[in-house]
């Protein structure tokens, strides 16, 4: 049993991320319990030398991990496991930055009187790096219904890679998407602004330049010939996916791109048909399953 | 005829308000231009993130009305490619920090449409509000 | 007889005398020393706030409602002597203290914003769309230490954000709406507006109809009754006292 | 009081008498005295309830309701001189000009604005005014629930013989059927505007029976029930943008040469300036009169309730009905000093609480109607001598709630009484663990404007609603229809007010000439005061600070 961390927008628009995810998991013979009493991750890092305020909210979930423990719920499992790229981002940051200064982990405890002090005995980990821990090959045996002839382009955005102390794979040349996707069975594409920003908050107030940004990122994804993108990201998603819609009016000739997380797709090569959320995309990718004949049965 | 460039005790706090605030030692930029190169919202920028760094240095407080460390996704790019080590993400959110924490919000929530919010996720609306208001 | 029962009565008069006409002095053992507003007063020790600055010669006007902790006019915010912590408090439900130093909060300045709750989708962005500050929440549970009601307020706050209007609502049930907790809120959230539109779209949304009373309206309409009670209304005021004392036999108890 | 040793709360000779409350408690769990029969009611009634008990009235010498009797701090304030001299109001410059005034912020005009909106009164042709903020009402602190018979072994006729029975059968026929007759419709109305009540998970009401009550039909929301209606309401009212004056209380309501109310006058207690109103139809909604102290009883009534509206209606020739009746909630907290006369929902009794004298022992059957129930904790307080005496001086018996719990299942009584648990533990009492002290204290008006099925009055263009009015429950109001009648008669006052302002209504000049007719018969019937009303709000300040106030700035 490890504590994962859902987040808030997999509770409410990307909630078919989370419910492919823990059955993807349960599949894999890991049980995900959900952080209890979670709060906000506190998104995205404050990054000013004063600023402890915005590092209140990730401890305060590190400490839920460290209360698990010691009410017994679980034991010795100090294992957080984030799905969201901004929310593993953040939780490990804040996680770092305490442990490298001793004097405001006491002050941020100290304003926080009403929770245990933070021992810093929490490790933060992404999904893919859970899946990675797993396995490929065991996931590769767990395949049954193997994406055969689905030409996949990983996208990383910046949050799981970039700075080196965060990082879960290479900043500069990832791969941790490509092996899982290869286990599924599915053909890789490379693409080289894999790990190029996807505009992420700015889309708040400036959806020309993320639309922008996501149109040379999927051409370039269809150039090298993918035919659909994969993301771990909520916000990567909605930028890459919804804003096609922004795309469209600015390049008319701009045909959709699918773009999914890539726990719909081990869901779908896991035969885990009613929870793949195909149904859920802002760009549906039925269309193109059903021509590689990988289609589900049932809506989803 | 190349205009003077006048180091004051202002231009000097100045500098000094950035290194501290970011934790990055400022005047260490060598304008060798990879971050400029590497930065993907470079093209809406009115000043790169090169010519930003120099205007720090110099101590030149009308960095604060450049357009450049508003566009900054925070991406880190620059960060993990600097090859003096430096962290550019940290001198721009201190630029965008001064600025919201004389309660000057970037963006107003309140008037983005209500068909527009209504799309956005929790996590852009959270992201947004946490760099663009004070 | 009749001189006994005046004589009850007016026993009943003096016991509550203290809360009726204001305290009077010679029945007062122990003071406290207290600040209101920083002016020191010296008042009887067993007084509410709220008393007690009335016993101090403050006639209430606003920051008074239903002095029984309903309805969060009387908002207060006070330090102990030799404590840094700013407590919230309702100054008719808190006992004053030795060392009190206290100031009542008569309004929290908030918009509420406007809606018509039977156009509004049951669903998560719904919130975000009136209430974008909630977005702006940092966990840092202030407003949870202001809350006199000791609700945990940044729990239900949070609970805006996943979209759980079940958490909000039953998060918020017992909120009475004082606005101390938005008014010490770093991020400048209104947190109990917020719950009030939640708690609505919950109690119309959250839970299915009672059946019994849409067909109870429904028969009511039709005239079910029309009889019955014609019957029951022409009836004498001596068959109404039988007919009374006959249904009260047959009462559910508990 | 001198700083005893507490022991949770309670000084050591009350631990005294609650061991002794723990030691019969196991034999009484499930076992209920008697119900009263109606002469042993009759009887305690004229013993020592205090509206029965000589002394507290006397008949009024003018006005409508001559020779009526009405308890005397009721009396003083009719028979006073106005606030204002009728001469020195400038009635030439109309501030507001409206087609309804709501007088009064509670349930009742709350529901009055809405349904007059409803029925075509645009928003900023409506507005309401209240002496305190919006929602500072009787009705916020309403605990037990809203009775309503739409359970299929119940039906408004027995809803009806209840409350007539309850009112010792004087209520309006005619007024009491549209009580119960609107019931249901009011539930479901609530639960479309979003209430949260307590329901099980198939979506059903939780009901419980109230005194007085022969079926299940109390609707609840925990012990919140008056607060979650009114903030609902209230917040439907504010989505609407209908204009308030808050701190704006009515001094005096403007009639016209026919005689119709026509609005009135606003006076600003903050800047002390008084504003014109005039209207087509205006709504008193004004609530009770428990901070007028009758008797001496503490009151669990709102800082205004001070008999305003029946004051300034009385003034321009209203009906007044049942003015001899006052209603005392048995059980008003009695200890500590600070809660004294704070409202313990009769709720509580119908979960299994059960009161006691100080030996531990039942004295009476826990759910007879109110003033049955006070009347018998008064005798065994003051007659019997078998109640506790608090440090302060104060008499009370216990309610031994802990019984909810084994009754209920442990969690009970935090689940059904959040609001009562959590006052009770800010002065250190656990009233899960440990019984309460109460005492008779005053709670309700049965009694004032009388009114009809429409919510009118005597007087043309003058409606009311809620516990301003009179006639709905005759002598003796039940548990939960209070909250009932302000939501039924504050929509059938909108509505009607709002059929009545549509079919034409011509305002004519407002005037205050029922005020200077007032002024001539408080001296053509010899009364000799200096007492000017209405009251607006009550004088809690210390005797040694008013003996030395002087008034000069």
């Amino acid at each position: 049993m490890i504590p994962y961390f859902p987040g808030c927008t997999l509770k409410t628009k990307a909630d078919f991320f989370e419910t492919s995810a823990l059955r993807v998991a349960r599949c894999l013979g890991t049980e995900l319990i959900e952080l209890p009493r979670w709060n906000c991750c506190g998104t995205v890092t404050s990054l000013t030398s004063d600023d402890l305020i915005h590092h209140v909210a990730p401890l305060r979930d590190l400490i839920r991990v460290e209360d698990m423990n010691t009410s017994g719920e679980i034991y010795q499992e100090y294992r957080l496991v984030a799905l969201c790229s901004m929310c593993f981002h953040v939780l490990k940051r804040a996680h770092l930055r305490v442990m490298q200064n001793p004097g405001e982990l006491e002050k941020i405890n100290n304003l926080m009187y009403l929770e245990s002090d933070y021992q810093g005995k929490v490790s933060v980990l992404h999904f893919l790096e859970l899946l990675r821990d797993i396995g490929f090959p065991k996931i590769q045996r767990t395949v049954k219904r193997p994406l055969a002839g689905l030409r996949v382009s990983p996208y990383y955005g910046c949050l799981l890679l970039r700075p080196k102390e965060v990082a879960i794979d290479d900043p500069e040349d990832p791969a941790i998407l490509s092996h899982l996707l290869e286990a599924l069975g599915a053909e890789v594409i490379n693409n080289p602004f894999k790990t190029r920003c996807c505009g992420s908050y700015q889309t708040v107030c400036d959806k020309a330049a993320v639309a922008e940004l996501t149109f040379d990122i999927l051409s370039r994804a269809r150039q090298e010939g993918a035919e659909c993108v994969i993301t771990s990201c909520p916000l990567c998603m909605f930028n890459l996916a919804d804003r096609q819609k922004e795309v469209r009016e600015k390049h008319p000739e701009f045909e959709p791109m699918p773009v999914l997380y890539f726990t719909q797709l081990m869901a779908l090569a896991f035969g885990l048909d009613d929870v793949c959320g195909f149904d859920q995309n802002a760009v549906d990718a039925r269309p193109l399953l059903q021509e590689k004949g990988l289609s589900t049965r049932g809506a989803s | 005829m190349i205009p003077k460039i006048v180091l004051t005790s202002g231009h000097v706090d100045f500098l000094k308000k950035v290194s501290e605030l970011s934790g990055q030692v400022v005047t260490q930029c060598d304008q060798c231009g990879t971050c400029s190169a590497s930065c993907p919202m470079v093209d809406g920028m009115d000043i790169t993130p090169a010519q930003m760094m120099r205007l720090v240095q110099l101590g030149r407080r009308e960095v604060l009305e450049s357009k450049a460390m508003w566009i900054c996704a925070s991406c880190f790019a620059c960060t993990v490619r600097c090859p003096r080590g430096l962290d550019l993400s940290k001198v721009a959110e201190a630029l965008r920090q001064i600025q919201l924490r004389q309660a000057i919000d970037h963006i107003d929530i309140k008037s983005i449409p209500k068909d527009e919010i209504e799309r956005l996720p929790q996590i852009a609306l959270v992201s947004g509000c946490r760099k663009f208001t004070g | 007889m009749k001189k006994k029962k005046i004589d009850v009565m007016e026993r009943v008069r003096e016991a509550s005398k203290a809360v009726i006409t204001g305290v009077d002095d010679k029945d007062i053992e122990h003071w406290v020393d207290i600040h209101i507003m920083g002016k020191a007063y010296q008042v009887p020790a067993d007084l509410t706030i709220m008393q007690a600055i009335e016993y101090a010669g403050y006639r209430l006007m606003r920051s008074c409602g239903c002095r029984a902790g309903f309805c969060g006019a009387c908002s207060t915010i006070f330090r102990r002597k030799g404590e840094y912590k700013l407590q919230g408090a309702m100054a008719c439900q808190t006992r004053v203290e030795d060392g009190m130093m206290l100031v009542q909060i008569p309004f929290s300045p908030a918009e509420k914003p406007l809606y018509d709750i039977r156009e509004e989708k049951y669903e998560s962005s719904v919130l975000l769309k009136y209430f974008p500050d909630v977005a702006r929440c940092v966990s840092c549970n202030t407003c949870t230490k202001s809350c006199p009601q000791n609700l945990q307020v940044m729990d239900y706050v949070q609970a805006a954000l996943k979209g759980d209007f079940r958490g909000i609502a039953e998060g918020s049930f017992e909120c009475i709406q004082c606005g101390l907790c938005a008014i010490r809120c770093p991020a400048e959230i209104v947190q109990y507006h917020m719950a009030q539109f939640a708690r609505r779209m919950y109690g119309r949304h959250g839970s299915p109809r009672d059946k019994n009373v849409e067909s109870r309206v429904g028969e009511i309409e039709k005239g079910k009754f029309n009889d019955e009670f014609d019957r029951v209304m022409g009836l004498s005021e001596a068959e109404l006292k039988d007919v009374y004392t006959k249904q009260q036999n047959t009462r559910e108890v508990y | 009081m001198a700083e005893l040793k507490l022991i949770e709360g309670y000084p050591e000779y009350m631990r005294a008498s609650i061991a002794l409350v723990e030691r019969t408690r196991p034999q009484r769990i499930g076992k209920l005295l008697p119900q009263m029969t109606p002469q042993e009611r009759e009887d305690i009634l004229n013993l020592c309830h205090p509206d029965y008990a000589p002394g507290g009235k006397r008949t009024l010498k003018m006005g409508p309701n001559r020779g009526d009797l009405a308890p005397n701090e009721v009396a003083d304030l009719l028979e006073a001189y106005p606030l204002i001299e009728p001469d020195k109001i400038d009635l030439s410059q109309v501030d507001y000009e409206t087609d309804i005034l709501i007088i009064g912020g509670g349930l009742a005009g709350t529901s009055a604005a809405l349904l007059a909106n409803d029925h075509g009164i645009p928003a900023q042709r409506i507005l309401l005014t209240n002496k305190l903020r919006h929602g500072d009402a009787n009705s916020m602190m309403a605990q037990g629930g809203t009775q309503a018979a739409d359970r299929p072994n119940d039906s408004p006729v027995l809803h009806y013989i209840d409350a007539m029975g309850g009112g010792h059968f004087t209520n309006k026929p005619d007024v009491l059927r549209r009580l119960v007759e609107d019931a249901p419709g009011v539930i479901r109305w609530l639960e479309d505007l979003g209430a949260v009540f307590d329901k099980n998970d198939a979506g059903e009401f939780v009901e419980l029976t109230g005194g007085g009550t022969s079926r299940k039909r109390m609707h609840a929301c925990s012990d919140y029930t008056g607060m979650e209606e009114l903030r609902v309401l209230r917040d439907e009212f504010r989505n609407r943008k209908i204009p308030v004056l808050e701190f704006c209380p009515a001094i005096e309501l403007l009639t016209d040469e026919e005689d119709k109310v026509v609005g009135a006058v606003v006076w600003n207690m903050e800047t002390d300036e008084y504003k014109i109103v005039t209207a087509k139809a205006t709504i008193l909604a004004t609530g009770g009169f428990g901070r007028l102290h009758i008797r001496g009883f503490p009151t669990t009534n709102h800082y205004g309730a001070t008999y305003d509206g029946p004051v300034i209606a009385y003034r321009a020739g209203a009906r007044l009905r049942d003015t001899d009746t006052v209603q005392y909630h048995p059980t008003g907290a009695a200890y500590p000093q600070q809660i004294i006369g704070l409202l313990l929902t009769e709720k509580l009794r119908t979960s299994g609480a059960q009161p006691l004298n100080k030996h531990g022992e039942e004295f009476v059957f826990p759910l007879e109607p109110r003033d049955v129930e006070a009347a018998s904790f008064i005798r065994e307080c003051y007659i019997r001598d078998n109640g506790i005496t608090t440090p302060t001086g104060m008499k009370g018996i216990w309610l031994d709630t802990p019984l909810i719990d084994l009754i209920k299942g442990k969690g009970s009584t935090e689940k059904a009484f959040p609001a009562m648990v959590r006052m009770f533990k800010r002065f250190g009492i656990d009233m899960i663990k440990d019984p309460v002290l109460v005492f008779p204290t005053l709670h309700y008006q049965n009694g004032g404007v009388e009114t009809d099925p429409q919510g009118a009055t005597n007087i043309r263009g003058l409606f009311v609603a809620g516990e301003v009015s009179g006639g709905v429950h005759g002598k003796n109001r039940l548990m939960g229809n209070s909250t009932l009648d302000c939501m039924v008669y504050g929509r059938r006052a909108g509505r009607h007010s709002a059929e009545y302002v549509k079919k034409g209504v011509k305002v004519g000049t407002p005037g205050l000439q029922h005020v200077k007719n007032h002024i001539r018969d408080m001296r053509s019937s010899g009364i000799k005061t200096d007492r000017r009303t209405p009251m607006l709000l009550p004088d809690y300040r210390g005797k040694a600070v008013l003996a030395r106030g002087i008034d000069i700035f």
